[in-house]
C-alpha cells in the first residue's frame, strides 16, 4: 500500500518539480532521493508487516504479501540503480524530464498495485497504470519515426491485448461471479466452460504482457525502437511486475487445472525460448539482440508459472533480482555507446577495462553460468520444474539447449569487447557511474555465490 | 634371501650404469673411456654371469625378488629375478657375445664424433640392461619389459644414423612390427591373468597340466608365440630384420643375430610347459618355423648385400629353431641359438671388418679376392660358414643336426623340408664366402685399399671363431656317446616336465646315421657347388630375370604389405582425417551451430514490422490454443 | 581446512595477480601459489585417511540444502596432486614466454586451478557442478585472448560445446536431487537415490554426455583437436593435461556410483564408443602434419582407453585410469612443453617443414623421445603401469575389446615415432635456428622426465595413493 | 433472456471488434475496433452481473451481488477514456511527423 | 416473444449490423458514425437490463465524448476521404478468416457448456446511480482514487506527447 501511495503522490511532486526546477540534474537527484524514500516506506511495511494506512475498503481488492513487498524492494533498489545509472540518460531524451520521472513513479505505483492486487479488477488496473505511462515514454522521442513507430504499435497491441484480458476476465465473472482473484480456484467454484475460456484469455493478455510467445510480437520492436533509457526501464522493472502479476492470476486457479495448463503453459514456453533465443542469434543490434533475449529470458521466467511450487516462487524472485540487475547494467553502459551493434563494442575492453568486465559479469549473469546470480535464478526455475516430475523433461532439455544457444549471442558481447579489435566509441563515464555499476556486479555476484542473502527474506 | 644368487641384480646393473654415465657424459668423455666404460661394464657383468652360471651348475637356482613392481587387488607382479639354468646360459651368451661385439665396436665405430660414439655405446648399454631383463625376469611382466626394451634399443641403433631417411624408417619398421607382436605378446600376459591370476612362471607352472583346458592354454600360447614371432622375425613380421640391417653392423651383429632375436626362442623354451599342453600351437610353431626357414633361405639366394644375406640367413636359422621348438626339441633349440649366437655373430663381425675395409660399401658384387687383404677375417669367416652349413665338427651342424632329427621323429616330411632349407643355407653362405674372398677383386683398388682390421676387431673374431668351431661339443649326440650331450644334462630341470608330457619318439640310431650321411654329402655337395659357380664371378649389369627376380625381390612381400595393409590404413586415416571428421562428424556439430543460425535468419522474417501481421499470429495463436484446450482430449 | 586453502589460495592469488603491475612479480606470484598449493596437497596426502584437515563442510545454500563440503579421497587425491604438480610445471616451462597482459593470463589461469581443484574436491553435487563451469569460463578467456588465428570461434565452439553437456548434467543433478532421500546434494545423499530403471537409463546418459564432452570421448571430440591447436600452450596444457581429467574423473566420482546398475548395463556400448575413438584419433593422429593436432589425437586415445577401463568396473582397470591420469597429464604437458619450444623457435608447426632437429637441439630431442616413449607407454616408463592396467582391465572384460583396442598400441607407436621422425631426425634444415633448451624449460622437463622414469619404475606410491579411495567406488560399482 | 444469448451478442461483437483490428490500415479505425472490443466486454460484464444479481435474488432481495461488474464497467470507461486521450495523442504525434496514419507506413522496426 | 425479447433482437440486429458497417466502411467518418449507433445500441441493451447508470454513461462518454474525440482527430487529419490504401487481399481475407474463426470457437467453446437461464434479467436495482454511488465511493473508493493515477498519468503523456517540441534536444 505504502508503494502505491506514496509513488503515486512523488508523480505528482514529478510533476510539480518540472514547473518550478529547471535543472534537470536536480531534477534528477530528487528523483533519486524520492525512490530512496519509496526504498524506505515499502521496508518498513515489508520488515513491520504493516503499512502507513489501513483502508478497511481495500480488503477485497489489494492484499499485499510479504512475497509481493520482497519483489517490491527488489524493484526498488533496481529502480534506484536504474535511475542512478541512467538519470543522465533520461535527462538527455527530451525537455520533458521531470514528466519522464512522473510517469516512472507513475508506473512504479501501478507496479504495486500489480504485486499486491487481489481482485481481477485491480489487476486490469494495475496493468494500465503500468502501460499508459509506458505508451508515452516509448514515444518520448518524438521526433525520431522509430520511436513513434514503436510507440503507435506497442500502444495498439497493448489495448488489443487488453482487451482480450478484458473479455477473459468477463467470462471468469460469469462463471465464478466474482473478481477475486481467489475465487478463481477451482476448489471453490465448478470448472465451466467460460471460466476455461476466461482463464485462456486471461492467460494470452497476460502472456502478452511478458512478451512470451507468441504473444511477443511487439517485444523486439517496441524495445528496439524505445529510447535506450526507457527499453532498460521496460526490459526490466516493468517485465518482473508483470510476471507477478502474471502468477498472482493464476496462483490459485492453476494447480487444479494442472494437467491442461502445464501442457498449454508448456507449449508457451517452449515457443518463447526457441523464438528469443534463435531469432536473437542473428541480430546485429545489442538492443534489439537484447530484446529478443528479454523474450527468452521471460521463457525461462515462464517455469516459474509452470512448476507453481516453493523451489519456482524462490525462483521468480531471484530471477527478477538477477534479471534487472545485469540488464539494467548492460543497458546503462549500452546507452553510452555511440554505437548500438556489435561492432560498437570491438575493443571496448582495451579502453574501458573496468567497465567491459563488469558487462562481463552481466553478461555471464544472463547467460547463467555460475557464480553470477543468473545461474542460480536459471537452476531454481528448472528446479521447480523438474520437481513436478518428468513428463515435461523434454521441455526442460529444450530449455538447457536453449540456454546453451543463448551463450552464442551474449558471448558475441564479450568477444566484441575483449578479442576484437576496434574503436569502441563512447561517452565518458562519470566515477560514481562505474562505483554504481561497480555495485551492481557485486550483487550479482553475491546472489550467485549465496543466494540465501535474497532468499531467506520470503518466508521469514 | 640369503641366497647368493639375490644378487642377480648386480648383472643388469652394471649396462644400466653404462648406459647412464656413457648418455649423460656424452659431450665430456673422451672416445677411449666412453669405450672402456661401454665394454667394462658388460665385461663386470659377463663376471657375475660367470659366477652365476657356476652357481647354477652347482645345483642353486634361485627366484630373487625385489619389490613390489605392480600390485593392485589380488594381483601382485614383483619385480623379481629368476636365476636358473636357462636364464644363467642365456646370461652368458649375452653378456659373453656382447662384451665381445663391445670390443669390437670400439674399433668399429671409431670414425665417428665423440658424442654419437658416447650416444652408441649408451644405447648399446641400454640394449644389454634390457635383454638382461628379459631374460632374468621372473614373471611375465619384467619379460615383456625387457621385451619392448630391446625394441626400443633396436629401433634406437638402427636408426643410429639419424639423418639418413631411409634408416629411420628402417627403425620405425622395426619398431612397429615388434610391437605387433608385443599386442600378441600382452595378450597373452592378460591372459594368463586372467586364468593363472599371477603372471609368474614358477606359480604358473605349479598350476600346469590340468589347470586350464588345452583351448584357453592354446590360445595363450598363440598369443604369446604372435610375440615371438615379432621379436624373432618369423612369417608374417619378419620384413623389419633385414631392413634393420641399416644399424652399424655390431648392432647387427649382437641386436639382430646373437641375442634379440632369439628372445622369441627363449620366451618359448621358458614357457615351455604351456607349449607341451597346447599341441595345436606346437604345430603352428613348428609350421611357421619351416616355412620362414625355407623362405628366408630361398631369399637369400640372390642377395648381393652381405648384411641382407646374413638377415635372411639369419630368419632362416631362427625359423629351424622354431622348428625345434614346434617339434619338442627345445634343448635342441637352445643349443641352436647358443652356436647360433656364436657363429652367426663371427659372420655379422666378420661382415662388418670385410665393410669396413672396403668402406663401407656392402655390395658383394664390388667385393672379391679379399682373401689376401684380410687373412684373420677370411679363416674366420670360413669357420663362421663352415659351422652355419653344418658341417661336422662345427658346431652348426651339432645344433641344426639335432632339430633336424627331432623333425624327423615327429615327421620326416619337416626332415626333408628342413634339410633343403639346410642346403640352400650351405649354398647362400658359400656363395656369399666365394663371392667376397675368392676370385679377383672387381672394384677400383686405387681408391680402396682392403686392409686387415686392427686387433679390437680380430680378437673378437677369433674368439668368436674358436666358440663356433668348438660349441657343438657341448652337445654330442648319443648317436656317437651316450650321455654326452652336456647341454641337454644342464638344461634337464627345465624342460623335465615338457618332455614327460611330449614323451618324445626317438628315431633309430641306423636310421639317424643315413639321415647324417645324406644331409652332410648333400651339403658338400652344395658348398663345392656354390663355390665353383661363385669364386669366378665377374660383375655383369644385367637384372634377374624371371624366379631370379622374384627372389632379388624377396618375393614382393613387401610390396605385398606395403598394399595390403600399409595403404589401406593410412588410406584409412585420411578417409577418416578428411571425411568423417572434417565433413562427417565436425560438419555435423558446426551443422547444429548452422541450423540455429539459420533458423535465426527465418524465424526473423517472422518479424515483419507489420502490426496487422503481429495481431493476426495472435488471433490464430488463440484459436489454436482453444482450439487445443477444448477440443483436444489429452 | 587445507582444503579450503587449496581452493582459495589459487583464486585469491589469481585475483589478486590481476592487480600486479609488472610480469615478473605476476609470474612469481602465480608460481608461488602453485608451489604453495602442491605443498598443501603433499602435506594433505602425508594425513592419516580421515584427518579432521583434509574434509571441510560448511553450510551453502540453505533454501536447498546444498553444503560446501569438500573431501579428499582417492580418485581426488590423485587429480589435486596432478593439479597441483602440473601448475608449477606450466608456470616454469612458460617462465620466458612473454604474454600480452601478463597479469589477466597468469590471473585466468590461477582462477582456472582453483575450478580445477574445486572439481576434484567437491563432494556436494551442486558445489561440483558450480567449480566444473568455474574451470571452464576463464579457459574460455585464455583460449580466446592469446590463442591462434582462429582461436575466436575455436574456443567458442569449446565453450559451447561443454557448456551443452554440463547443462545436461545439470538437468540429471537437479532430477537426481528430487529423488535423493534426504533431498540433498550431498554424494552420500545421490548414490542413495532411488530412481526407477527407466530414469537411471535415461539419467545416465546425462552425465555421461556431460563427461563424454569433456573427455572427450567420439564422436563428441570434435572441438578438442581445434582448441588445442589455437590455444596459446600454457593453456592448452592445463586443458589437455588436467581438464579432459575433469571427465574422467567426474565418471570415477559421480556417474558410476550414481548409476551402478545403468554403469554396468550399458558399458558395452560405453566401452565400444570408446574403442573406436581410440582407432579412430589414432587412425586420424597417423595422418596429421600438424604437431599440435597429432598430440591432440593422441590425447583422444588415450583418454578413450580411459574411458573404456572406467567401464569394465574391475580394480585393475580403475587403478589403472587413476594412475593413468596423473601420469597422461604429466606426459602430455611434457610434449606440450617440447611443441611449444619448436613453436618458439622455428615458429613452424608443421612437420612436413621441420626436421633435423636432433643435430641442433640434442637435448630437446633426447626428452622428446623419452616423453614420447612415455607417451606410447614403454615399459619402465609411467605411462606403462596405467595402459598395462587398463588393458587388462579390459580383457578381464571381453577379450576382443581388449584385442581390438590393443590395436591402437601399435598404431600409437606409428605415429608417434613418425613424429620424432619428421621432427628431429633426417637432415637439417639449415633455415631453421633453433637454440637448445633454456635453464627454465630443461628444469621443467627434467622434473616431468624424472618423474616419468621413477613412477615407471616405482609406481607404488601412486598405487597406494588410488588404492585408499577405490574401496568406496568399487563396492558402488558392484552394487 | 437466457444469458447465452448475451454472450454470444458479446462474443460476435467482441470479435467483429478483432476482425476489425485485423484487416483494417488505419490506426484509428483499428483502434475503434479495439473500442467496439471493450463495448463487447462491457455488454457481457453487465449480463453477467444481472444474472449473478437476478441468482442472488432468490436468497436475499436486498442483495448487492452483482455491482462489483457494473462498477467494473464504470471503470473499463475510465480506462478507456485514458487510453484514447493517450493513443489519439500517439496518433497525432505521428501523423504530424509522417502525416499519414497508415499503421503500415513506418515500418522500420522489424526483423 | 414478448416486447423484451423484441427489443433485444432489435438492438442486437443493430449492434452487430452497425458494428459490421465500422469495419467495413471505406471512410472513417462513416465508421465512426456507425460505431456511435453501435455504442448506442449497446446502452439501449444496458436499459433492458436495468442498468441505468452505465447505459447514461455510455452515451455521454463513449458515444458521446470519446466518439467526438475521434471524429475530431479524424477532421484534424482530413481524413475523411477514402483514403486508406487498399489493404494487401490476402491479408485481409485471412483476418476476416481468422476473426471469424475466433468468433467460431469461442462461441462453439461457451455453447458446450450448461445454459444458464436467467429468468428475469430485468429484475433488481442494483444498475441505479444511487447504489452504484454508494458503492463506488465505500467499497471501490481505493480503485476509484488509483484510476486517478491513471488520468494523471494520461494526461502527463498528453502534454508530453501533444506538446509541440521546438527542436530535438540537443
Amino acid at each position: 500500500m505504502n508503494l502505491i501511495i506514496f509513488s503515486g503522490l512523488l508523480g505528482v511532486v514529478m510533476m510539480f518539480c518540472g514547473l518550478f526546477i529547471k535543472n534537470n540534474r536536480t531534477i534528477s537527484y530528487i528523483a533519486i532521493a524520492a525512490m530512496l524514500f519509496l526504498l524506505l516506506v515499502n521496508t518498513i511495511e515489508f520488515t513491520t508487516g504493516n503499512g502507513f494506512f489501513t483502508i478497511k475498503a481495500a480488503a477485497g481488492l489489494l492484499q499485499p504479501s510479504k512475497y509481493g513487498l520482497l519483489v517490491n524492494e527488489i524493484l526498488l533498489v533496481a529502480g534506484i540503480l536504474y535511475f542512478v545509472l541512467s538519470g543522465r540518460d533520461i535527462e538527455k531524451v527530451g525537455v520533458h524530464v521531470a514528466d519522464y520521472y512522473a510517469l516512472i513513479f507513475f508506473v512504479f505505483a501501478g507496479i504495486g498495485i500489480a504485486t499486491s492486487y487481489t481482485s481481477l479488477l485491480m489487476l486490469f488496473l494495475g496493468i494500465e497504470i503500468i502501460s499508459i505511462p509506458l505508451y508515452i515514454l516509448t514515444g518520448a522521442d518524438k521526433l525520431n519515426l522509430k520511436s513513434n513507430e514503436a510507440s503507435l504499435k506497442y500502444f495498439l497491441m497493448g489495448s488489443f491485448s487488453t482487451g482480450l484480458m478484458l473479455m477473459g476476465i468477463a467470462l471468469i465473472y460469469g462463471a465464478t461471479g466474482s473478481f477475486a482473484v481467489f475465487k478463481m480456484n477451482i476448489a471453490e467454484t465448478p470448472v465451466t466452460y467460460n471460466m476455461v475460456a476466461g482463464m485462456l484469455l486471461l492467460l494470452v493478455s497476460m502472456a502478452f504482457k511478458v512478451s512470451a510467445a507468441p504473444f511477443h510480437f511487439w517485444t523486439p520492436d517496441v524495445y528496439d525502437g524505445a529510447p535506450t533509457v526507457f527499453t532498460s526501464f521496460m526490459a526490466t522493472i516493468v517485465k518482473v511486475a508483470a510476471f507477478i502479476a502474471f502468477i498472482r492470476v493464476f496462483e490459485g486457479s492453476y494447480s487444479s487445472l494442472n494437467k491442461k495448463w502445464q501442457l498449454v503453459i508448456a507449449i508457451i514456453i517452449a515457443a518463447t525460448l526457441l523464438i528469443g533465443n534463435i531469432t536473437a542469434v542473428f541480430q546485429q543490434s545489442v538492443k534489439r539482440m537484447l530484446a529478443y533475449s528479454s523474450i527468452a529470458q521471460a521463457g525461462f521466467m515462464l517455469f516459474g508459472l509452470f512448476a507453481f511450487n516453493d523451489l519456482a516462487r524462490q525462483g521468480i524472485v531471484l530471477y527478477a533480482a538477477a534479471y534487472s540487475f545485469a540488464t539494467i547494467g548492460i543497458f546503462s553502459v549500452l546507452i553510452k555507446m555511440d554505437d548500438h551493434t556489435f561492432e560498437g563494442f570491438n575493443g571496448f575492453a582495451k579502453k574501458e577495462p573496468l567497465l567491459a568486465g563488469l558487462l562481463t559479469v552481466f553478461v555471464l549473469s544472463l547467460a547463467g553460468i555460475p557464480l553470477t546470480a543468473g545461474f542460480f535464478s536459471k537452476y531454481f526455475m528448472i528446479a521447480g520444474a523438474l520437481s513436478t516430475g518428468g513428463t515435461y523433461l523434454w521441455l526442460i532439455i529444450l530449455a538447457m539447449l536453449c540456454a546453451a544457444i543463448s551463450v552464442y549471442y551474449y558471448f558475441r558481447i564479450i568477444q566484441a569487447m575483449y578479442f576484437k579489435t576496434g574503436e569502441a566509441e563512447h561517452t565518458a563515464v562519470s566515477v560514481p557511474f562505474k562505483l554504481t555499476l561497480v555495485l551492481v556486479a557485486v550483487l550479482v555476484i553475491v546472489l550467485g555465490v549465496m543466494p540465501q542473502v535474497l532468499l531467506q527474506y520470503i518466508y521469514f | 634371501m640369503n641366497n647368493d644368487l639375490q644378487l642377480a641384480w648386480l648383472v643388469p646393473l652394471f649396462p644400466l650404469l653404462g648406459f647412464l654415465i656413457n648418455g649423460l657424459l656424452r659431450n665430456t668423455l673422451s672416445k677411449k673411456l666412453t669405450g672402456i666404460i661401454g665394454s667394462g661394464t658388460i665385461l663386470l657383468s659377463f663376471i657375475v654371469s660367470v659366477w652365476m652360471f657356476i652357481q647354477v651348475k652347482n645345483g642353486n637356482t634361485h627366484v630373487a625378488n625385489y619389490f613390489d613392481f605392480i600390485s593392485v587387488g589380488s594381483l601382485s607382479i614383483p619385480f623379481a629375478f629368476q636365476v636358473d639354468q636357462l636364464s644363467s646360459l642365456f646370461l652368458l651368451i649375452i653378456t659373453g657375445v656382447g662384451f665381445l661385439i663391445h670390443v669390437y665396436s670400439t674399433s668399429y665405430m671409431h670414425e665417428e664424433k665423440s658424442n654419437d660414439f658416447a650416444r652408441y655405446f649408451s644405447y648399446l648399454n641400454l640394449f644389454v640392461f634390457s635383454m638382461l631383463l628379459l631374460v632374468l625376469g621372473a614373471n611375465y611382466v619384467i619379460m615383456f619389459i625387457g621385451w619392448e626394451g630391446v625394441g626400443l634399443c633396436s629401433y634406437l641403433l638402427i636408426g643410429y644414423w639419424f639423418k639418413n631417411t631411409a634408416f629411420n624408417n628402417a627403425a620405425k619398421k622395426a619398431f612397429v612390427m615388434n610391437r605387433i607382436g608385443d599386442l600378441g605378446f600382452l595378450i597373452a600376459v592378460f591372459w594368463i591373468i586372467n586364468q593363472f591370476g599371477t603372471t609368474t612362471y614358477s606359480e604358473i607352472f605349479r598350476q600346469l597340466p590340468g589347470g586350464v583346458n588345452t583351448g584357453i592354454l592354446t590360445g595363450i600360447t598363440l598369443c604369446l608365440f604372435v610375440g615371438a614371432m615379432g621379436k624373432s622375425a618369423q612369417i608374417p613380421l619378419y620384413t623389419w630384420l633385414p631392413d634393420a640391417m641399416a644399424g652399424p653392423t655390431p648392432v647387427s651383429a649382437l641386436i639382430h643375430a646373437a641375442t634379440m632375436v632369439t628372445a622369441g626362442i627363449y620366451m618359448i623354451a621358458r614357457s615351455n610347459i604351456m607349449y607341451s599342453l597346447a599341441p595345436t600351437t606346437m604345430s603352428v610353431v613348428a609350421v611357421v618355423g619351416l616355412a620362414t626357414a625355407i623362405l628366408a633361405a630361398t631369399i637369400a639366394l640372390k642377395q648381393n648385400d652381405i648384411k641382407k644375406v646374413l638377415a635372411y640367413s639369419t630368419v632362416s636359422q631362427l625359423g629351424y629353431m622354431f622348428l625345434g621348438l614346434g617339434v619338442g626339441a627345445y634343448t635342441g633349440s637352445v643349443f641352436h641359438v647358443m652356436t647360433h649366437a656364436f657363429f652367426k655373430a663371427l659372420l655379422f663381425l666378420g661382415a662388418g671388418s670385410v665393410i669396413h675395409a672396403m668402406h663401407h660399401q656392402q655390395d658383394m658384387r664390388y667385393y672379391g679376392g679379399l682373401k689376401k687383404y684380410m687373412p684373420v677375417t677370411h679363416l674366420t669367416m670360413l669357420i663362421g660358414c663352415l659351422a652355419i652349413a653344418g658341417i661336422p665338427p662345427f658346431s652348426g651342424f651339432f645344433s641344426k643336426d639335432e632339430i633336424l632329427v627331432a623333425a624327423y621323429a615327429h615327421s620326416p616330411i619337416l626332415y626333408y623340408i628342413g634339410l633343403g632349407g639346410a642346403l640352400m643355407t650351405a649354398f647362400y653362405m658359400f656363395r656369399m664366402y666365394a663371392m667376397t674372398f675368392m676370385g679377383t677383386h672387381r672394384s677400383d683398388l686405387h681408391h680402396h685399399h682392403p686392409h686387415e682390421s686392427p686387433m679390437e676387431m680380430t680378437v673378437p673374431l677369433i674368439i668368436l671363431a674358436i666358440l663356433a668351431a668348438g660349441a657343438g661339443f657341448l652337445g654330442i649326440p648319443e648317436l656317437f656317446k651316450a650321455d654326452s650331450h652336456w647341454l641337454s644334462g644342464f638344461l634337464e630341470p627345465v624342460f623335465k616336465q615338457s618332455n614327460t608330457i611330449l614323451s618324445e619318439h626317438h628315431v633309430s640310431h641306423s636310421t639317424e646315421w643315413i639321415l647324417l650321411a645324406l644331409s652332410v654329402g648333400l651339403i658338400i655337395a652344395m658348398i663345392v657347388w656354390a663355390v665353383r659357380k661363385f669364386s669366378k664371378y665377374q660383375l655383369l649389369e644385367e637384372a634377374a630375370t624371371g624366379f631370379g627376380k622374384v627372389l632379388e625381390n624377396k618375393w614382393y612381400v613387401d610390396e605385398l604389405y606395403d598394399a595390403v595393409i600399409v595403404k589401406p590404413v593410412l588410406g584409412l586415416g585420411s578417409f577418416f582425417n578428411t571425411v568423417i571428421e572434417k565433413s562427417g562428424i565436425d560438419k555435423a556439430v558446426n551443422g547444429v551451430g548452422r541450423l540455429v543460425q539459420f533458423g535465426s535468419r527465418k524465424f526473423r522474417l517472422v518479424q515483419s514490422g507489420n502490426v496487422g501481421n503481429y495481431v493476426l499470429m495472435m488471433v490464430v495463436s488463440i484459436i489454436l490454443l482453444i482450439w487445443m484446450v477444448f477440443y483436444l482430449k489429452f | 581446512m587445507l582444503l579450503l586453502l587449496l581452493i582459495l589460495i589459487p583464486f585469491l592469488a589469481g585475483t589478486l595477480v590481476f592487480f600486479l603491475p609488472t610480469p615478473a612479480i605476476v609470474k612469481s606470484v602465480a608460481f608461488i601459489a602453485s608451489l604453495a598449493s602442491l605443498a598443501i596437497v603433499l602435506y594433505a596426502i602425508s594425513l592419516p585417511h580421515n584427518h579432521a584437515m583434509v574434509s571441510y563442510s560448511t553450510s551453502w545454500i540453505g533454501a536447498l540444502n546444498s553444503r560446501f563440503s569438500l573431501a579428499f579421497d582417492g580418485a581426488g587425491k590423485i587429480t589435486s596432486l596432478l593439479t597441483a604438480v602440473s601448475f608449477p610445471i606450466i608456470f616454469l616451462a612458460t617462465w620466458k614466454n612473454t604474454y600480452k597482459n601478463a597479469n589477466q593470463f597468469y590471473g585466468l589461469m590461477l582462477l582456472t586451478m582453483a575450478g580445477l581443484m574445486g572439481v576434484f574436491l567437491a563432494t556436494d553435487c551442486l558445489l561440483f557442478y558450480f567449480f566444473w563451469e568455474l574451470a571452464l569460463v576463464p579457459a574460455y578467456f585464455l583460449c580466446s585472448t592469446w590463442g591462434g588465428e582462429r582461436r575466436i570461434p575455436v574456443s567458442f565452439k569449446f565453450f559451447i560445446y561443454t557448456f551443452v553437456g554440463s547443462l545436461m548434467m545439470l538437468i540429471g543433478i537437479i532430477y537426481l536431487y528430487n529423488k535423493t532421500p534426504d533431498q540433498s546434494f550431498a554424494w552420500s545423499s545421490f548414490t542413495r537415490a532411488v530412481l526407477t530403471p527407466k530414469e537411471q537409463a535415461f539419467f545416465f546418459w546425462f552425465f555421461f554426455v556431460a563427461f563424454a564432452i569433456k573427455m572427450p570421448i567420439f564422436p563428441f571430440h570434435t572441438w578438442q583437436p581445434d582448441t588445442y591447436e589455437q590455444s596459446p600452450t600454457a593453456t592448452t596444457m592445463v586443458l589437455s593435461g588436467i581438464m579432459v581429467k575433469m571427465g574422467v574423473f567426474a565418471v570415477i566420482r559421480w556417474l558410476l556410483p550414481l548409476f551402478p546398475q545403468m554403469s554396468t548395463n550399458m558399458a558395452p556400448l560405453v566401452i565400444t564408443l570408446s574403442v573406436i575413438g581410440m582407432l579412430y584419433a589414432s587412425l586420424i593422429a597417423m595422418r596429421q602434419d600438424d604437431l599440435k593436432r597429432l598430440v591432440a589425437y593422441s590425447s583422444i586415445a588415450h583418454i578413450g582407453l580411459m574411458c573404456a577401463a572406467l567401464f569394465v568396473k574391475n580394480q585393475s582397470g580403475y587403478e589403472g585410469v587413476l594412475i593413468q591420469m596423473f601420469n597422461h597429464g604429466i606426459n602430455i604437458i611434457g610434449l606440450w612443453i617440447v611443441i611449444d619450444l619448436i613453436e618458439q623457435q622455428t615458429g613452424i608447426r608443421k612437420m612436413s617443414q621441420l626436421g633435423g632437429l636432433a643435430t641442433k637441439a640434442p637435448t630437446l630431442a633426447i626428452m622428446l623421445v623419452v616423453v614420447a616413449l612415455a607417451n606410447i607407454a614403454l615399459p619402465l616408463t609411467n605411462g606403462f603401469v596405467g595402459e598395462f592396467l587398463m588393458f587388462n582391465g579390459l580383457f578381464q572384460y571381453n577379450i576382443w575389446y581388449a584385442v581390438i583396442a590393443g590395436i591402437s598400441i601399435i598404431l600409437a607407436a606409428v605415429y608417434t615415432l613418425g613424429m620424432i621422425q619428421k621432427v628431429f631426425y633426417g637432415e637439417s634444415n639449415e633455415a631453421l635456428v633453433v637454440k637448445d633448451l633454456r635453464s627454465n624449460e630443461s628444469l621443467a622437463l627434467s622434473l616431468i622426465i624424472i618423474m616419468i622414469v621413477a613412477f615407471g619404475i616405482f609406481p607404488k606410491p601412486l598405487l597406494q595413493l588410488t588404492q585408499q579411495g577405490l574401496n568406496g567406488i568399487i563396492s558402488f560399482a558392484v552394487k | 433472456m437466457p444469458i447465452n444469448y448475451y454472450i454470444y451478442l458479446a462474443v460476435i461483437l467482441f470479435c467483429i471488434g478483432v476482425t476489425g483490428v485485423l484487416t483494417r490500415r488505419n490506426a484509428i479505425i483499428i483502434f475503434m475496433c479495439i473500442e467496439l472490443m471493450l463495448n463487447a466486454v462491457n455488454l457481457l460484464l453487465v449480463a453477467f452481473s444481472k444474472m449473478h444479481h437476478a441468482r442472488a435474488l432468490v436468497a436475499d432481495a436486498n442483495t448487492t451481488v452483482g455491482t462489483e461488474a457494473q462498477l467494473f464497467v464504470f471503470f473499463i470507461m475510465v480506462v478507456a477514456a485514458a487510453e484514447v486521450s493517450v493513443g489519439l495523442a500517439i496518433i497525432v504525434m505521428m501523423y504530424r511527423n509522417v502525416h499519414n496514419v497508415d499503421i503500415n507506413f513506418l515500418n522500420r522496426l522489424k526483423n | 416473444m414478448n416486447i423484451t425479447q423484441l427489443l433485444f433482437w432489435f438492438l442486437s440486429v443493430v449492434s452487430v449490423f452497425s458494428a459490421i458497417m465500422v469495419i467495413t466502411r471505406k471512410n472513417p467518418v462513416y465508421s465512426v458514425l456507425y460505431l456511435i449507433i453501435a455504442f448506442f445500441a449497446i446502452s439501449g441493451h444496458y436499459i433492458l437490463m436495468n442498468a441505468q447508470f452505465l447505459a447514461i454513461v455510455n452515451i455521454i462518454v463513449y458515444a458521446g465524448a470519446i466518439m467526438v474525440l475521434f471524429l475530431f482527430v479524424l477532421m484534424l487529419m482530413n481524413l475523411n476521404k477514402e483514403s486508406e490504401p487498399a489493404k494487401n487481399k490476402y491479408l485481409v481475407w485471412s483476418g476476416a478468416v481468422a476473426g471469424g474463426l475466433l468468433m467460431f470457437v469461442i462461441i462453439a467453446a461457451l455453447h458446450t457448456g450448461e445454459v444458464e437461464q436467467v429468468n428475469g434479467i430485468t429484475k433488481g436495482n442494483i444498475g441505479l446511480i444511487k447504489d452504484l454511488g454508494v458503492s463506488l465511493f465505500s467499497e471501490y473508493v481505493v480503485p476509484f482514487e488509483i484510476s486517478s493515477i491513471l488520468f494523471l498519468s494520461a494526461m502527463v503523456g498528453a502534454v508530453i506527447i501533444g506538446k509541440k517540441e521546438k527542436a530535438k534536444h540537443s
